[in-house]
């Protein structure tokens, strides 16, 4: 059930200059979780953010009543919520969207770049509850892009790539020598940049893997009213909010 | 108590408060979040005659206190609507009010027709004021010749209450008002949005697939007001007044301004719980300035004696 | 070094960055926060021919992104200006540019000859687009065939660079475009204000004396950058951008829209420095990005490969 | 010399619900202000607050560099400056306005009502300087709104009017038993609400008492430049902003 909660801010955790997490405490037990949906952050006492920010569930604690967003600075609302005060109130709409399918007794290829590995690390908790091996590809520019190695690490192997080469292996994700020998993987899940999951949209595609992406278009609602956030599929335009952001590559027309 | 319902031609609201076409889904998308049964009533999706996909990706840009949207009236067609959504929307104690739409007078023609086999709707929205599309839309209705000759022609094959929804980028509102209420309209409703356009700094592009979209939210309060003064002063029929409205003392502006209901827009995507948080500030409003009557603010804008 | 130099005509802007009529005074009022020598140009307020008090009091109301303006000409004609103001200002290292009102065709040409005598002003803009007055103004600006009137008498009595500035309360932006640019207009200055009204709820006055008055700020942006897209689209002359702009970020948006030079109007009452920190703004985009002339950006919206 | 400043808030003082004093250190040493001039000040952060405030300038300390505002909400910008946070940064662009012309060794009756009382002690100040005895006359509609009373008793006589009666004489400012012998006085200095100033101004005229009016007019700019705030006299529509706030009351049309 949806449900449009304020928040208390418990925490903001800085991960590099561009990058935190955003600790909440829910009112009420937070909403059941699954990896993949998000929430719908209203952005106060700003003149310049006017609609609110979707934002992937990082995490959530049933017990601890908390919840928390992975979140990359790209503009003015996310650079605002970094500095968001202790105790403040933050009013969410969640949980948002579909989810990943985690496939069961699995071999697992999850790629992430950016801000996309926000719902990763819930997807990898339930794919260890199916019994899948994981293998995990992180992408950015430079070594300092990298986050969470360590939280990956208790899930599988993290195999990582940087634009600059100072760590892990020199290039892009898809440039990673993993891709020489893919088959093993029964199922890729990914989030990231759209060039990103294009290219590995179609290494999946060629190998006949499965791959589900995770769409980050544009919102204006978040919850299936405005048409906004569509994305063009082969049955015609689908609501990235509503029907996704989760989509099976095949489906999307890129 | 005070008394909230207000009459639009032969349609009773029991309240001020309805929701704007496209703003709104087909109110289901808001069944998790208010009663719908306390809103006056619900404009939905625009529809056509036939199954359209809208404009490509991206279709929105935020701006300051608005937004841009190029959405090109995606919707099922109207069959669909009939066959598979209403069914399921008309059990809301609301007034389901459909948003015509087409790219000739045929199509407008069709669609009312076939809305018109529904016993339970009462009213129709004709709108010829929407900017995303490359045919028909708003092209009928910034021109008076265009205007009325598909306001009469759906006239002529419609007798329930049939509200003409007017596009704000014309020169002169009054001269388009005038001509729909000629042409058969019971009930004016503006504004739809302004057409507006974003570019990036950055990658230099637009941020609209179609360059140009409609620009809706507070920023366009201003514009809405002065139009509703003005056609409140134009026309005899009622009027229902849109644009920016986030809060209750926005829609006592708007009343004032000579609206008899408003249509709450873009707030929705903000706030889900907007429209009922207007219900319960008009109630407290009039309990404040003790009016009884909400149609008592109709047009009451107090320009005898200014300062 | 980059290259802020710009042309519009005949006239050379040593910078694309220039101050709106009415919301900079005569340039003076800014003295005290910034080196007007800096600036591109100043666009002065508004000039009629004999001494105007402007409306009554109250002629102000802020709105969401934005406000409402009724001050209505307020000067002290163009003789006062000449004699009394002129003679101060003219030593700044920067454009002065008259901004010509009339109630007659015959008092645009007269003010214009009055400003014709002095030498050193090198264009001048001719408001046909003020929504304030009763009589002239915007009534000139939203149909071609007094557009055209006002144009072309104006020209027929003025050599240097002629700057009509247009309205955006109409159907149709192209048409009034070029018809002025036919009638001789050197360049098209747009967006003067948006036509819109506020209502106070509480007291349900109108909070203009005059009820409606002109939008201006950031509100109005989208759809000044649409109409100067098109207005570049539809027309050979050069454009001068307004309507909301913030910041160096909005102007460039203004530029790659078609602008050749811009207007900072509202932004001043905020921050009266702003006209420079854009400056210094352009000049760090232009770093980041590697421009090396600002004129580059003219028009440079990338519509090629949208997305 | 107009200045645009970042102050630092030293400090919010709540002198009712709707009352209070708003501190700030300025960056340097304040500038030389006279009583009647005003600020514009910045409201950051919200959506709703689009233009400078003006206000009025309270207090001023030269060797603390502190300056400071007496405010009374009315609206948005005025709740909001309320919760400004300690070592905030407020904009503020400074000293405007003209100023009351103190008379030297007279006999002063100063009335304010409301947020007219802000620029008040200032005035007395400069009315002790110049030697003038001095009465206040402090009007509210109850006894919560009448405000440091202790402050204006040090400058000399202080009188009150409210509309309930809960303090001083009941009635309206204009109502005060001082206005059956006024002749003493040699000059009247006002602010407040306009109703108010206007009555206090008939009386003035009718009795030939110079009395000086500070208006409130709304304002966009605050520096002369948008020619919003006129108001009206006998020489023609004046800037409150730059040729005001203080007019001798006979110059204005009312
Ligand atoms: C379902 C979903 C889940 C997301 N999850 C996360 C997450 O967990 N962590 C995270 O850091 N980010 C996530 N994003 C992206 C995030 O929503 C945007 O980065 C954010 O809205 C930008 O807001 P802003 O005010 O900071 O930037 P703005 O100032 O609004 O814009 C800065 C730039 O970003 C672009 N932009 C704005 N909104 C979006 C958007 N929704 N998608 C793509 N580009 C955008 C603008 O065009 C502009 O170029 C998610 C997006 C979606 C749709
Ligand atoms: C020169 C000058 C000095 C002032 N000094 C003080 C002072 O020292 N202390 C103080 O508390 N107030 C003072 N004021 C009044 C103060 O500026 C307004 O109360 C304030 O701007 C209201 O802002 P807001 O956002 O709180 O209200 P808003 O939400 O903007 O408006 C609330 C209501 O107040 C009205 N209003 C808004 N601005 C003004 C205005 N400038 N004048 C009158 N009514 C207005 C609106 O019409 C509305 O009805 C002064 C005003 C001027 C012009
Ligand atoms: C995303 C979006 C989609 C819209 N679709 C329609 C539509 O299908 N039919 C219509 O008549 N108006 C449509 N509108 C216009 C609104 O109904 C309304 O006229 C406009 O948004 C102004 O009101 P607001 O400022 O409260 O949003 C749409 C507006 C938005 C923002
Ligand atoms: C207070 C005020 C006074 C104005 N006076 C004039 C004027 O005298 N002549 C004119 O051509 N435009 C006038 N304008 C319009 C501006 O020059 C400009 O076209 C408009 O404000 C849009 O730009 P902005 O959004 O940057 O303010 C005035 C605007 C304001 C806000
Ligand atoms: S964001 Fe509104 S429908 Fe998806
Ligand atoms: S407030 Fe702008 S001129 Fe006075």
């Amino acid at each position: 059930m949806k449900k449009i909660q304020d928040c208390k801010v418990l925490g903001v955790k800085n991960l590099n200059d561009d990058t935190y997490i955003l600790e909440l405490t829910t009112p009420e037990t937070p909403e059941i979780i699954a990896a993949g949906n998000f929430a719908e952050i209203k952005v106060d006492h700003t003149p310049d953010v006017f609609l609110r920010r979707p934002l992937s569930i990082f995490d959530v604690d049933y017990t601890n009543k908390k919840i928390s967003f992975f979140i990359k600075i790209t503009g003015k609302g996310t650079a605002l919520l970094k500095e968001a005060e202790l105790e403040q109130n933050i009013n969410i709409i969640y949980p948002l969207g579909n989810s990943f399918k985690p496939e069961a007794n699995g071999n697992a290829l999850v790629i992430g770049g950016g801000s996309g590995i926000a719902p990763l690390l819930l997807l990898a908790n339930e794919l260890k509850i199916k019994k899948s091996e994981i293998t995990f590809l992180l992408g950015g520019r430079k070594n300092t892009d990298i986050h969470l190695f360590k939280e990956f690490e208790k899930y599988g192997t993290v195999l990582i790539t940087t634009e600059d080469g100072s760590l892990g292996e020199k290039g892009r994700v898809t440039d990673h020598s993993i891709f020489n020998s893919i088959n093993g993987f029964t199922k890729i899940y990914t989030c990231g940049p759209n060039p990103m999951m294009k290219a590995v949209g179609e290494i999946a595609s060629a190998n006949d893997i499965p791959c589900e992406v995770s769409l980050e278009n544009m919102m204006a609602c978040g919850f299936g009213a405005c048409l906004c956030c569509v994305t063009e599929t082969h049955e015609g335009n689908k609501c990235v909010c509503t029907e996704g952001p989760v989509f099976n590559v095949n489906d999307l027309k890129w | 108590m005070v008394d909230l319902k207000v009459k639009v031609h032969e349609l009773e609201f029991k309240n001020p408060v309805t929701t704007a076409s496209g703003t709104f889904g087909f109110g289901e998308e808001f069944e998790e979040f208010i009663d719908l049964n306390r809103l006056g009533g619900i404009f939905v999706k625009g529809l056509t005659l036939h199954n359209r996909e809208g404009n490509p990706y991206p279709r929105m840009a935020e701006t300051p206190s608005g937004m841009l949207n190029a959405v090109g009236l995606q919707n099922k067609g109207i069959d669909y609507f009939i066959n598979n959504i209403y069914p399921r929307i008309k059990e809301y104690d609301t007034e389901i009010i459909p948003n015509v739409n087409g790219s000739t007078v045929e199509d407008y023609i069709e669609v009312t027709e076939r809305i018109n086999e529904i016993e339970d709707i009462n009213a129709i929205e004709l709108n010829i004021s929407c900017p995303n599309v490359k045919e028909g839309g708003m092209s009928f209705g910034i021109s008076c010749p265009s205007a009325i000759a598909v306001t009469e022609a759906v006239r002529e094959v419609y007798d329930k209450t049939l509200i003409v929804k007017l596009s704000p980028n014309v020169t002169d509102i009054c001269e388009i008002a005038k001509a729909v209420e000629g042409a058969g309209a019971d009930s004016i409703s503006l504004i739809n949005t302004l057409l507006g356009m974003a570019i990036d700094p950055h990658t230099r592009k637009p941020i609209l697939s179609t360059l140009t979209g409609g620009l809706s939210g507070p920023a366009v309060k201003p514009v809405a007001i002065r139009m509703v003064w003005q056609v409140y002063n134009a026309v005899k029929v009622p009027i229902i007044g849109m644009g920016g409205i986030m809060n209750a003392e926005d829609t006592i502006e708007f009343m004032l301004a000579g609206s008899s209901a408003i249509q709450v827009g873009t707030a929705n995507f903000i706030d889900p719980e907007v429209s009922i948080k207007i219900i319960d500030g008009i109630t407290s409003y009039m309990g404040k300035y003790k009016i009884d009557s909400v149609s008592d603010l109709i047009g009451a804008m107090d320009v005898e004696e200014l300062y």
